[in-house]
């Protein structure tokens, strides 16, 4: 019987090896797996590439990852927050890579590669510093660049519903990055609140199919990372 | 006891107020508009779609159909928008991920976007994620998704910076975030088309000359009012 | 305030001009919109192309549309049907031409089309007669295609729920090209079985949010294909 | 008042019936694999999936957990497979549509598929999908995708086509669907392995010499038995 449901957030990302390159849902604190990267700091996995919108806020989740110093490059469209320094101090003092994408490229990237696309052409960045050194291709008259798909060994993704097959569906604006993290990652490790009989999620309203989704972990209660970051809270 | 010394006055603000800059803004969008509004002063927009008129706010993370902002204590930390701002879904809102989100934005479909500025060239050159200083932290977001797929840009910006440099010059010295796509600029001083043939002023607000209007511009101007009222 | 319905498939088609491309919906006779092909045959319009999966069965719904001559070029990956003869006579007689592209190309293509991408490199075809002439490029030691996108100025859709608008829901494999071809098209024609109030579709199941659709009619029963078939029906 | 003639009998058929060799593929998916079946003989495979294992299948018009055939007058034509027939959906299935469904193909995350064959030569190379012949409606669908994107493709057919020609053969002379892409083949005669050394034969079908093999085969084969055997 398939059943992708492991006991805990510490068994489902056991296996994250150092040198990975791990693709981290989330859209600020929305769909930020956060359990599953306080796991991944517990782990103590290092030299990862990350690739994920932002660069977290405070002193938890996605933050505390990077100022832990398990992150060797991030590969992200807008690593400025608010409320966060670790990522500006480790980057200015050279200690941290930065791959700055545009948000629908990296978006359509991540697409590409879970979909068996090596690459595309984006009108997205042309005649900027972001195209610079990049092919360009005139197609009816319109200049493009020439993206690569982005693949990952490993998704940590935020998710609503589960069921044993590992269909999911999302809460609202933490959709996001999730489904297609889930397409592009050799495995895909997915918290979600809630798991469903087979059966249980409406076929039809499935957002991302169990065939994308390795690993599902029930977390009913994740933590709200913005509150922790109004407590002061840091992890770990 | 001596009296606390009295604040400087702060100087009467020139020309329009950010408000009567998104008004005039919303005023230029058609009914049945998907629209994307950027982080500042363009969500102002939201608030000034003139009555009678529906217009559909997209946010690049995922929502279509965003709402106004919810009452204190109803935020939902999974329902923002790009600025990470609670906000609400209108009843016929749609959700979806980001690869679709921006399949709306790259292929054509979002029909307006409005966004800050840094500088705009005379060419309609953009540039607003960037500073260029050595020591920033680069973050693009999605600008340049916006600059290259959405079909009209509207920028809604003060025309002059803090310092009093001009916002539209001749070229942009900042990082671009698109070449020749902006379609027109509303500032605190005057509304101005990007056209084939230049920057055409089709308003200035009250009180504002044209000669301080140019003073306070980088890039020529081409007055287009005469003609927009012999069109009237 | 925003509403797409429009009263009649005739309506709806009335603007499909002679020389037009025309992205029609369905595998086989699911999702396939016969009521609107069927106005779109009264409406009479000429030297279309059409982009479709198959090329219709008996003679009623696409291959009554091919049949009435309608049709210039086909742009499609299956175009055998065990029932019709429609397209094979034309076919072998030279007054159609054939475009066949493999149906998941056929699908990406549609897709890129929709999404901006102008052009992608995809495996398939790679060897075979269906890659020939077409650019080669290699990555990471893998062949790749050189594909573009594909764009349309009508969609011809079948969904099942529909509000004003436009947002929409399909019926189990009656979703297949309905949504990809609603992105692709400039101006996209839904017939829908049922139209219900803002919010009265679950905001997380919609499937083709209303960006992506221009008009909408409801047929609250549309014809089954099959069941034509059977019975002998011919179109008009 | 005559008899009727008496009907040539049969010839009995030569080695494993079509649902042996689904038998026998079947036994060769793993438990939890995501399985994409071809039209005909392979659609066999789904009812001979060995007890306590679970397959998803995947059919690409965008539906992953196909079930079982519909009982008579419960067919719907809205919920079809890739052959176009009717069929179920199991509890925990999922619908999609066909972007999605050829990213899960492409995109390398369908475990297996099984596919017929017109030709399979020695290299792996596959012909399925058109005869070639001039007058031919040519017709591909989903086959060079699946062919190009599944991590293992296994071929179910018969070893000779109805004139008796190989249909395993040194070089394919029909059009190809893709390079170098076949795994394994079930026949009615043999299960043979595609290996960089060659096909390498794992089973040969009760009653059936190594000598018939090669005479039915239009391709060297290596004998695979006794390694396993050796292993075993």
């Amino acid at each position: 019987m398939i059943n992708k449901r492991v006991g805990s957030a510490a068994e489902a990302v056991a296996d994250i090896h150092d040198g990975a390159t791990v693709m981290i849902g989330g859209f600020g604190e929305a769909g930020s797996p956060i359990e599953l990267i306080h796991a991944l700091i517990d782990r103590g996995s290092r030299d990862l590439t990350v690739v994920s919108n932002n660069t977290g806020s405070g002193h938890v989740g996605l933050a505390a990852l990077i100022e832990n110093k398990q992150v060797r490059k991030m590969i992200c469209s807008f690593p400025r927050t608010a409320n966060s320094t670790v990522f500006p101090e480790l980057y200015r003092a050279g200690n941290i890579e930065l791959e700055l994408v545009p948000q629908g490229t990296l978006a359509e990237r991540i697409r590409a590669g879970g979909a068996g696309i090596p690459a595309f052409y984006t009108p997205t960045a042309v005649g900027t510093q972001l195209g610079e050194g990049k092919e360009h291709r005139n197609f009816n008259g319109t200049e493009y660049v020439l993206e690569h798909g982005l693949r990952a060994d490993f998704a940590l993704v935020m998710a609503n519903l589960a069921d044993r097959y590992g269909n999911l569906t999302f809460n609202k604006t933490a959709r996001n990055f999730g489904p297609i993290m889930c397409m592009a990652a050799r495995t895909s490790i997915v918290q979600v609140r809630e798991m469903r009989e087979p059966g249980g999620i409406d076929p039809e309203a499935i957002v991302t199919p169990g065939i994308f989704v390795k690993r599902v972990v029930v977390i009913p209660e994740p933590a709200q990372e913005s509150q922790l970051v109004r407590e002061g809270a840091c992890y770990p | 006891m001596t009296t606390a010394p009295a604040k400087p006055a702060k100087p009467a603000a020139i020309g329009w107020t950010r408000d009567d800059m998104a008004r005039l803004a919303a005023l230029d969008i058609p009914d049945g508009s998907y629209v994307n509004l950027g982080i500042g002063i363009p969500e102002l927009v939201a608030q000034h779609v003139p009555a009678g008129r529906e217009i559909i706010l997209h946010t690049e993370n995922g929502l279509l159909g965003v709402g106004p902002a919810p009452a204190a204590g109803q935020e939902d930390p999974e329902l923002i928008n790009a600025g990470k701002k609670p906000v609400t879904a209108i009843p016929g809102a749609a959700f979806f991920h980001h690869a679709d989100s921006f399949s709306m934005i790259r292929g054509g479909h979002i029909d307006i976007c409005v966004l800050g500025a840094f500088q705009v060239a005379g060419n309609g050159d953009l540039a607003n994620w960037s500073t260029g200083e050595p020591d920033a932290i680069p973050a693009v977001g999605g600008a340049m998704d916006l600059v290259a797929g959405v079909k009209t840009v509207f920028i809604l910006t003060e025309h002059n910076t803090k310092s009093g440099a001009p916002k539209i010059v001749g070229k942009c010295t900042y990082p671009l975030t698109g070449l020749r796509v902006v379609g027109r600029i509303y500032t605190n001083l005057a509304v101005i088309d990007v056209r084939p043939e230049g920057l055409v002023v089709t308003a200035v607000a009250p009180g504002v000359s044209w000669e301080d209007l140019a003073a306070k511009t980088g890039a020529p101007l081409i007055d287009g009012r005469a003609k927009l009222q012999a069109k009237a």
